[in-house]
């Protein structure tokens, strides 16, 4: 069952590296964002964008309840490495008004929270606005907000 | 079981359960009221009989649609497992209920079953049938003393009002 | 007044959103939304000719209330507030499977204002915590957004096309291919008349390969916009007739008609509406 | 008992509700069961509070019905109080008074937005027919404080007993279907028989709601308190859903208070300091933060908030003793708090 399991996600993330569209995230019933949660990286980092046969996993929160959300900080294992990641968009629904996206989005940062990559295309939730301070070199680089 | 704003909690629970499951509860339901439209009048276990009436008034609501309603056939053809008793549906009951509005059975509660475990039991009737009359509880007699009393009351205060009107 | 933009709206070369029940619609054309030219007299002869199909009676469908053992009067203080709400912002009719693209305040946003446009997939809630989500493809990248229809943030509701689909819940597109659900942003708004039928239209959509977030061939769902034939085969399809249970709708006691309540509720909404 | 053998016997239940009943009534009783035929079958409840199993005939029942109902309408719509002697004083606030509280009607609940966009859920409390039943002094009630006696919702006078129907009679109300006991400081009471209204409370005060809860029944651990339970598999032999140990062999001794099945739901429950964000004083609605237990359309006990981080400001300026629907003080006909989103206002835009 393992091995079927993971020569399903290698096919599926050749699949979907393919065609430069991810539609849905391998992890379909975990919503919010917790240890083992397959994320999908969406700036353009060469890390996060080079076809990996194992998908990009958190294994870490660094909050008190270990359910992450917009703006938390993550902990992910990407290609063999460990790398810290910010929260920006998740399939759980939130409160009313705010975004709910299809996939589970990241940012991947370095330790003193710049941004690896230098363009985000996919929309981010204009809510993280609000902590702008820590953010800005994030909100920097994005394009699109919701 | 009734449907309205009753004060009594019911936890979001509308209906008995009865049988192995919710196809098992319509089913028992369904021979019931074939039996009463069959006999018009049955006796049964009373939580049945209760469960039952709501099912049994509304069917006659659907057949007073008339038999040229999709719908009505429908639910005819469902609720009445013998199909002979489609024609009696309409073409009796329908026309027997057709200037009552509401309140076309009457369920009675009888001594419990005595020789089985001794649950509670009632009689269900459709009203206006042709068997003869159960022995209803007794009318209030009205000669006695109290009724008398009131009455005198009743009508020394309609009269007061009445003059009060009219001096008004 | 009314009647004069009754008049107004009935032109059929008139480029004007037409949006709600006629006194919205007053609202809206007090606006200023520019007419491009007078309207000539003709449209007014045709109303008066068949004045009973001049507009379409549509109820929201928040203002029913669920079946359940709350007092009548609850709902009617709610009522109360909602009316109020929609005496100030014009909230038009829509169904789910029509486009609309709302306009909110957002304090984190450019210009403190934000706007989506997308498609509303559902339409949960009733009374005033009613809501709607609408849903898009942005760049690849599917969002939702679920909107409170009486949230005071919200600036303005646009129907940019009006339609129903088959169904009354259009949760599936979530599993369809991306280009069910991908509106584009700067669509211009599609006119629709005021007085016919809403347009249903019948699109069945291509589902993704499974896994799907449910089970949508089984019969409880009644989907009816999904080409099943594609994705999946006739032993499948057999398979989930298991679950079919085709007594549930001669069960008497889980009818619940409100078409006197509807009828009821649309005179009193109606009658608060043009004070 | 030979009597009650009988009747046994011949399938007629007679059920005795109090014993104060005249003798002759249960002869009566049992003479009438006797003579029933096979179908008929009544249960009698010997009452002689009530008129409703002396007999009556059509008209008479359709008579009284109609006249308790004038009455009781005209009592509950009366704005004063009904007592014809002199009102009582009333006395000014100080610091330390005490305020009656209210009997209320839950609705349900509903949304309602603050000024800044925040969606806050309110229950919805109606006060219906609420008025003060009787009042208890300092040595009557609990040789602390005097009590005053507050009902709500009118209800039936059947199954009461006399004692009860003398309280309301004096007052000169309609029966309630709750009553319930506030204790107030000596400066606050109210004659018997005052209506109370929902303007009673004003926005931005906090509350205190008081109700039973839920009843869910006998439950185990794991609803009840919230156990982890025991895994489903690796060896457990019936052991998934129960305690587990319930103490030690040291102390060899179950604590008391130990976390254990048993009923959970149908108690008593206060939540505390509920903010008041609306009151409708038209219609008698609360529009109370959050939500309050017990079910819908459950009577619940509503009084200024006991906690103690509320200083005395806080209910300095409240009416008091109470809101007099009569008195010179004229309201508008919704009191909002100055947080909340009016739905008469424009949509909130952030400049």
């Amino acid at each position: 069952m393992a091995l079927l399991n993971r020569q399903l996600g290698w096919f599926l993330t050749h699949v979907s590296r393919a065609v430069n569209q991810r539609n849905f995230s391998i992890t379909g019933v975990c919503n919010a964002i917790q240890k083992q949660t397959c994320v999908r990286v969406i700036d353009n980092s060469p890390i996060g964008n080079t076809p990996y046969h194992r998908p990009p996993k958190c294994i870490h929160v660094y909050n008190k309840t270990g359910v992450g959300k917009v703006g938390d900080k993550i902990l992910l294992a990407i290609k063999g490495e460990k790398r810290k990641a910010i929260i920006v968009g998740h399939k759980m629904p939130g409160p009313a008004m705010t975004p709910r996206f299809d996939s589970n989005n990241v940012v991947l940062i370095e330790d003193n929270g710049n941004p690896i990559g230098t363009r985000i295309k996919v929309p981010i939730p204009s809510l993280l606005r609000k902590r702008e301070g820590e953010f800005s070199k994030l909100l920097a680089i994005a394009q699109n907000f919701v | 079981m009734r449907l309205s704003l009753a004060a009594w909690i019911s936890h979001g629970r509308v209906h008995r359960r009865f049988g192995l499951g919710p196809r098992s509860r319509l089913d028992l339901l369904r021979n019931l009221v074939t039996g009463l439209v069959r006999h018009e009048r049955i006796e049964a276990p009373w939580a049945r009989a209760d469960e039952m009436q709501f099912y049994a008034e509304r069917l006659i609501d659907y057949a007073k649609m008339g038999d040229t309603e999709e719908k009505a056939m429908r639910m005819a053809d469902f609720w009445l497992t013998e199909k002979d008793l489609i024609h009696k549906l309409f073409k009796v009951l329908a026309p027997r209920f057709q200037s009552h509005d509401g309140n076309y059975t009457r369920l009675l509660q009888i001594p419990n079953r005595d020789n089985l475990d001794r649950a509670k039991r009632a009689v269900i009737e459709y009203k206006g049938n042709p068997l003869p009359p159960l022995k209803l509880p007794r009318r209030d007699n009205e000669k006695t003393l109290l009724n008398q009393l009131l009455k005198g009351y009743r009508e020394d205060l309609l009269r007061a009002r009445e003059s009060a009107g009219t001096g008004v | 007044m009314a009647a004069a933009c009754r008049r107004l709206l009935e032109l059929p070369r008139v480029n004007v959103v037409l949006t709600g029940a006629c006194s919205i619609v007053c609202l809206n054309a007090k606006d200023g939304e520019p007419a491009q030219f007078k309207p000539p007299p003709k449209p007014v002869i045709v109303d008066k000719l068949n004045p009973e199909v001049m507009e379409r009676r549509f109820l929201s469908p928040e203002f029913i209330p669920p079946r359940q053992r709350t007092s009548p009067f609850k709902f009617f203080i709610e009522r109360r507030d909602m009316i109020q709400r929609r005496k100030v912002l014009n909230i038009p009719e829509f169904y789910v499977g029509s486009i609309l693209s709302v306009t909110t305040a957002d304090p984190y946003a450019g210009g403190k204002k934000s706007k989506f446009v997308g498609i509303c997939i559902q339409r949960p809630g009733k009374g005033l915590s009613a809501t709607f989500v609408l849903r898009n493809v942005i760049e690849g990248q599917g969002v939702e957004i679920r909107y409170e229809l009486y949230n005071p943030l919200i600036q303005e509701i646009k129907v940019l096309k009006l339609e129903k689909r088959l169904d009354d819940d259009l949760t599936y597109v979530r599993d369809a291919l991306p280009e069910y659900s991908t509106v584009d942003v700067n669509m211009m708004p599609v006119p629709y008349s005021l007085t016919d039928e809403v347009p249903v239209n019948k699109l069945k959509v291509i589902m993704k390969p499974k896994p799907w977030l449910k089970r949508w061939e089984r019969p409880r769902f009644k989907i009816q916009g999904i080409r099943f034939d594609l994705c999946l085969t006739e032993e499948n399809m057999e398979k989930a007739k298991k679950w079919d249970m085709p007594w549930i709708e001669f069960d008497m006691l889980k009818e619940y008609d409100t078409s006197e309540l509807e009828k009821r509720i649309w005179e009193e909404v109606n009658r608060e509406l043009k004070k | 008992m030979r009597l009650w053998g009988l009747l046994g016997r011949s399938g007629v239940r007679l059920l005795l509700a109090r014993s104060q009943g005249a003798p002759a009534q249960t002869v009566a009783a049992a003479a009438a069961g006797g003579n029933r035929g096979r179908w008929c079958f009544t249960v009698r409840h010997i009452n002689d509070a009530t008129w409703w199993h002396e007999h009556l005939s059509e008209e008479n029942t359709q008579f009284l019905k109609k006249l308790t109902a004038e009455e009781y309408k005209a009592q509950t719509e009366n704005k004063l109080c009904p007592l014809k002697d002199e009102p009582w004083p009333l006395h000014p606030w100080e610091p330390g008074s005490r305020r009656v509280g209210l009997v209320a009607l839950k609705l349900g609940m509903m949304t309602l937005w603050t000024k800044d966009g925040k969606s806050h859920f309110v229950t919805l409390l109606q006060v219906q027919d609420c008025h003060v039943i009787k009042y208890k002094t300092k040595e009557d009630n609990n040789g602390k404080a005097p009590a005053l006696l507050v009902g709500g919702k009118n209800g039936s006078s059947f199954h009461r007993d006399e004692s009860s129907m003398e309280m309301f009679r004096e007052a000169g109300v309609p029966p309630k279907q709750k009553v319930t006991t506030f204790n107030v400081s000596e400066n606050a009471i109210i004659k018997p028989g005052t209506p109370l209204y929902a303007a009673h409370f004003r926005p931005g005060q906090c509350v205190d709601v008081t109700a039973k809860t839920i009843g869910k029944g006998f439950q185990g651990v794991m609803k009840r308190w919230g156990f982890k339970g025991q895994p489903a598999s690796h060896g457990q032999t019936k052991t998934h859903r129960r305690p587990g140990a319930i103490s030690n062999t040291r102390v060899a001794k179950v604590f008391k208070g130990k976390k254990m099945p048993g009923q959970l739901g149908n108690w008593y429950m206060t939540a505390k300091g509920l903010k008041v964000w609306r009151i409708d004083v038209k219609h008698n609605v609360i529009y109370v933060n959050g939500s309050v237990p017990g079910h819908r359309n459950c009577l619940v006990k509503v009084g200024d908030s006991r906690l103690h981080c509320y200083g005395d400001d806080h209910y300095k300026n409240l009416p008091f003793p109470t809101y007099f629907a009569d008195g010179e003080e004229k309201l508008p006909d919704d009191l909002y708090d100055e947080d909340i989103f009016q739905f008469t206002e424009p949509s909130i835009t952030y400049a």
